[in-house]
């Protein structure tokens, strides 16, 4: 290797500021070499230090009954009952998917998914939740589209995860910017639970999975000790390619290796690789530990000590077990196919030190490794002048509501994801019981007659709009899903997208949303065991949409009664529940219509939203009702639109005619739903809270009355715009 | 003229499919085979040859992680 | 009645087999590299992505050790069910006729389908009426049945293809719209959709339980 | 010695794949490309070239539905 020392403009170029980088040599007491700085870059990194969102994440509550491992594990995990804990977590694999969208997003639910066998859960559910640019408009989004949901598909299919749910959002804002985010759920025996700390001074570190090859090795290349010609390019791939296939038996390894108790700790390879898993594990424990780079199984042979520490090739778990265990833990590796090697070894110095056979190329202090890396305050600052460009416009305001209500159900962000979700298996393991477009919320069966229950969500536009009320939405609609199927929450896992946090506004924008999650995840009791941040999302033209994606997984009693969203009976009783107040302000009605987005959104009543969200719960669990949605994108008129589309039965409905009728069909608020059920049981509902009775099911066509004016339209029209998506994947 | 193009992963990009047949033929018992790449094989008549660069680097082949190589043939392949 | 289900290296829906295998018997999972049998009554060759399905579905699996002896055993006459990836891996052992192409519409496909029985006389379909419609999912990448004009005739004549799609529901482009066939002594069957994942209403429709019914019929039927 | 096997869709089954390639061609401003067919490049390193008959008719094709041809290379071919 070279004998010359990276200098500051290497520390730059691996984005390091020139005051980290001094820090570093402060540290080391002295400059750091290539190993040394490509180690400090990476753990130093947003990524890994979380270096502008740290002091905001820590105000979030992260403390529950059902909590059984909160934040700072590879996944948090909740108690479901009867010895069984649920491990979740969301990830984003945004960057990866800008490149190479399939390959991005395989190799993001590959991740996501080691990190919840990482933690002892069996992975029994995916979901995604996706941003493009706007399709109509751009052939590089559909491009992404189209290969980044095929990727997810490639992957969670070949490992028999079933993908169960999801979401996606079209808005020019994320045209640079794509965002890909996965969000898994494991299922395991408590007494299973794993951790990552690395324990026991003299037990062996083993590495497992793939081989290790230059995946990933993009910034870090500035260290090759050769000036890096055109011929050297192809060297150094950047593109990470997944192997589902890999992964499964890395999975049944893992799992085996787990219910034989042989590990002692054990952590998945993602972002940063053998570095930031090895650095963590030795930091959790606190120990050392000693790694010789030449003990790895390479894909390549030529591969510097620098290259095989930052490499971030998949399928990959590093695991700490008893020397006398080596032989049972490879016995098992070599029965999966899965290759392994023992590669170091934990000692008490507190040191990561690095070999090259016996050659020493890198020592650290695991503390200034970790936990050394400054930590920035935000400046946040409300901006004064709009970000956001208006979208174009794509719908007459002069248009009838008959055709608007089209227009609407047939828009990318409201029309059938149909065409993306059939690419995914949601059956596999024979216990998903709603499966998209069922339910409001994804259903998963428990051994024990319970369900489980999960949605994802993330509205960026409202929270453009207003960081705080919109992500307040965010969250409650995510409840919303759950109580229409019946689920009480148990936790929440978060995805903070936003742009540059050095940027002003965009520490508003992340300091507000935050402050809402804390807020609302507080209220509902349910508490945030885990998450991802995922900034710089900007380019020229601006940051994305600021985009907190919201996962939340609840608890049913009894599988059996898990609601439904469609319409069940012709002549039943179609009420709407809940203080629901709609307004037309960044609503998908007013983004048609080619508005700009307003400067701040209604203000949402928490608690009320809440108590509403627990009779529905309540009816949908007693069976007292039938159906249950919840009222979100386009109105009260699109989510009767979908309650008569899931069900192939039309419905007439009266809607209160007072005020603006534009606003009461298509105005958009937390706390609205739709139920139905029979009269009698309608009629007890109204008992318990404040209800509208709006309608009756039945015949081929959907109608609703509003003051003076009618919408009636033929199912089947309806259907032919709700399928307007299934153009782009012809 | 009839043409083809062979699209290869590139070398460094992991091969899945590769690595699964080689595994694979020692059970089958076929000894001695080694470094399986796994890419594919695009044939089609083409007017203009010139074009074919053009075609594969924006379709047939993904730059970032496949390479390709283009053979023109004279005559149609031994189908 | 005792089945067992195959287990490969990227086998998916093994575990899925077996718990509907179980509401008509007794059903172990069969490790790929093992050749003991375990004395079952029937075999189970199981969806998923066997060897990831790299290079051709099905063409790596089908020479496992635990494949040599179920090809014995069918040549036996023993009971032999392929779902999925398991029929992608009899076609690919000669074990039935035909193979399975990638879908016509390029894409792994989910959709619930409606197969039609065409024959109701056979060791796996006894428990259903001729002409009925079961419902059952169906998801996968590669299912377009392919086989040339002249045996596709000799299928038909023989009373070999089982069960069809649905003419509208045929997305992944099937000649003469083929979901499953069966060998001339009829002792093996293979289909694309997925019966296993019908047998409970929870999670969809029982219409898949009435195959393993009708092995257990054959099964105990031979029995006696 | 490094062998390629081309394996190809048989004449008269349909390459959906090769029909799409060909579909999204004019929409790229390609002309004058038709009969594409789309298959399967394998390249190995091979001690026993002899054996080639055997893997590809076994392994590699699925000779119901696919061809394949077998080319042995001198050298390495220009990765
Ligand atoms: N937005 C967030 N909210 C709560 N916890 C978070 C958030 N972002 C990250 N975390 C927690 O920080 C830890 C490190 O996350 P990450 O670097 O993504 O881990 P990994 O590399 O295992 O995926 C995890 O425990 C994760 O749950
Ligand atoms: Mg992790």
């Amino acid at each position: 290797m070279s004998e010359q020392l990276p200098a500051l403009k290497d520390a730059l170029a691996l984005g390091l500021t020139e005051a980290e980088y001094e820090l570093v040599c402060e540290k080391q007491g002295s400059p750091p070499n290539q190993v040394e700085l490509a180690m400090y870059s990476l753990l130093w990194s947003e990524h890994c230090a979380y270096k502008h969102s740290k002091k905001l994440l820590m105000t979030l509550p992260t403390e529950g009954p059902a909590v059984v491992m909160g934040p700072g594990e590879n996944a948090g995990a909740v108690d479901v009952g009867d010895g069984l804990i649920c491990a979740f977590k969301v990830e984003s694999h945004n960057h990866p998917s800008a490149v190479e969208p399939f390959q991005g997003a395989a190799t993001g639910v590959g991740g996501i998914l080691r990190d919840i066998f990482a933690i002892g859960a069996r992975p029994i559910a995916v979901l995604d939740s996706l941003r493009f640019g706007d399709i109509e408009a751009s052939e590089r989004s559909r491009y992404l589209l189209e290969h980044a949901v095929a990727g997810i598909g490639h992957y969670g299919n070949s490992i028999g995860v079933p993908t169960v749910g999801g979401e996606v959002y079209f808005e020019a804002a994320y045209e640079k910017n794509c965002l890909v985010n996965a969000m898994a759920l494991g299922l395991g025996p408590r007494e299973q639970l794993m951790r990552s700390a690395a324990a026991g001074v003299g037990n062996v570190v083993l590495i497992y999975g793939a081989s290790t090859g230059r995946d990933g090795i993009g910034g870090a290349s500035v260290l090759a000790s050769a000036e890096l010609g055109d011929a050297d390019d192809d060297k150094r791939p950047t593109v990470q390619v997944g192997d589902p296939f890999e992964e499964k038996k890395l999975m049944e390894c893992s799992l085996e290796l787990l219910e034989l108790g042989l590990i002692v700790s054990l952590q998945d390879l993602g972002a940063a690789g053998l570095t930031s898993s090895a650095c963590e594990m030795a930091s959790k424990g606190e120990v050392g530990i000693d790694i010789d780079v030449r003990k790895v199984p390479l894909r390549e042979a030529d591969m510097e000590p620098f290259e095989i520490m930052v490499s971030e090739s998949q399928e990959r778990m590093l695991c700490v077990i008893e020397p006398k265990d080596v032989d049972a833990v490879r016995a098992i590796c070599d029965k999966w196919e899965v290759s392994s090697a023992a590669i170091g070894e934990v000692t008490d110095t507190r040191l990561m030190r690095i070999y090259s056979d016996a050659e020493l190329v890198g020592e650290m202090p695991v503390e200034a490794l970790v936990d050394d890396c400054p930590i920035y305050d935000l400046q946040p600052q409300k901006p004064s002048e709009p970000l956001y460009d208006a979208p174009p416009q794509r719908l007459d305001p002069s248009a009838s509501l008959s055709d608007s209500l089209l227009a609407l159900v047939g828009s990318p962000n409201i029309s059938s994801r149909r065409p993306l979700f059939e690419q995914y298996d949601p059956i596999v393991q024979s216990r998903t019981v709603r499966r998209p477009e069922q339910a409001d919320a994804a259903v998963l069966a428990l051994p024990n007659g319970s369900a489980l229950a999960v949605s994802i969500d993330g509205n960026g536009r409202r929270v453009a709009a207003d960081p705080y009320q919109g992500t307040l939405g965010v969250v409650l609609e995510c409840a919303s899903n759950l109580a229409c199927v019946g689920a009480q929450p148990l936790g929440t896992t978060n995805n903070l997208n936003f742009g540059n946090p050095e940027k002003p506004h965009v520490a508003w924008q992340l300091s507000e949303a935050v402050r809402a999650i804390a807020d609302a995840c507080t209220a509902l009791e349910a508490p945030i065991v885990g998450g991802n941040v995922s900034l710089y999302n900007e380019g020229a033209s601006g940051p994305i949409f600021p985009t907190p994606v919201i996962g939340m997984v609840g608890l049913m009693p009894d599988v059996s009664r898990a609601g439904r969203l469609g319409f069940v009976e012709e002549g039943e009783t179609i009420a709407l529940v809940g203080p629901f107040s709609p307004s037309l302000d960044a609503s998908e009605l007013s983004k048609l219509r080619g508005e700009p987005l307003p400067d701040g959104l209604p203000e949402v009543d928490i608690e009320a939203v809440r108590a509403v969200q627990l009779v529905v719960r309540d009816a949908v669990r007693e069976g007292l009702v039938d159906s249950a949605h919840d009222i979100a994108e386009g109105g009260i008129a699109v989510a009767l639109t979908e309650c008569a589309l899931a069900a192939s039965l039309g419905a007439a409905v009266t809607l209160d005619g007072q005020g603006d009728v534009w606003q009461a069909l298509f105005g958009e608020a937390s706390g609205g739903f739709i139920v139905c059920g029979h009269a009698t049981a309608i009629a007890q509902l109204s008992e318990r809270t404040e209800l509208i009775v709006i309608g009756k099911v039945g015949g081929d066509e959907l109608r609703i009355e509003v003051g003076d004016e009618v919408i009636e339209l033929a199912l089947s029209d309806l259907r032919t715009s709700h399928r307007s998506l299934e153009a782009l994947f012809q | 003229m009839r043409a083809r193009v062979l699209v290869r992963p590139k070398q460094g990009i992991l091969d899945p499919q590769g690595v699964a047949v080689e595994r694979a033929l020692p059970a089958l018992g076929f000894e001695g085979v080694s470094d399986v790449r796994i890419g594919r094989l695009v044939e089609l008549e083409i007017d203009d040859p010139a074009q074919l660069e053009a075609i594969s680097s924006s379709l047939l082949a993904n730059p970032l992680v496949e390479d390709f190589e283009i053979e023109l043939l004279e005559d149609a392949p031994s189908a | 009645m005792k089945t067992g289900i195959l287990r490969f290296p990227g086998s998916c829906d093994e575990v899925d087999a077996q718990l509907a295998a179980q509401l008509v018997g007794e059903a172990v999972l069969l490790w790929h590299g093992d050749r003991d049998l375990q004395d079952v009554d029937a075999v189970i060759v199981p969806g998923g992505f066997s060897y990831g399905d790299y290079l051709r579905a099905g063409a790596i699996a089908r020479f496992s050790p635990v494949m040599e002896s179920v090809i014995e055993f069918a040549r036996d006459g023993g009971l032999v069910l392929g779902i999925c990836n398991g029929f992608q891996v009899l076609c690919e052992a000669g074990l039935l006729p035909g193979a399975l192409l990638p879908n016509a519409n390029r894409r792994f496909t989910f959709r619930q389908v409606e197969l039609e029985v065409v024959e109701a006389d056979t060791a796996f379909t006894s428990a259903c009426p001729a002409g009925e419609l079961l419902s059952i999912p169906a998801k996968h990448g590669s299912g377009r049945y392919y086989a040339d004009e002249a045996t596709l005739d000799q299928l038909e004549e023989s009373g070999q293809v089982v069960v069809r799609y649905r003419p509208d529901q045929n997305f992944n482009g099937s000649l003469r719209e083929i979901a499953g066939v069966r060998n001339t002594d009829g002792n093996v069957f293979g289909l694309m959709p997925h019966p296993e994942h019908a047998v409970d209403a929870l999670t969809g429709s029982t219409d898949g339980l009435r195959i393993f019914e009708s092995m257990r019929a054959a099964v105990e039927g031979a029995h006696v």
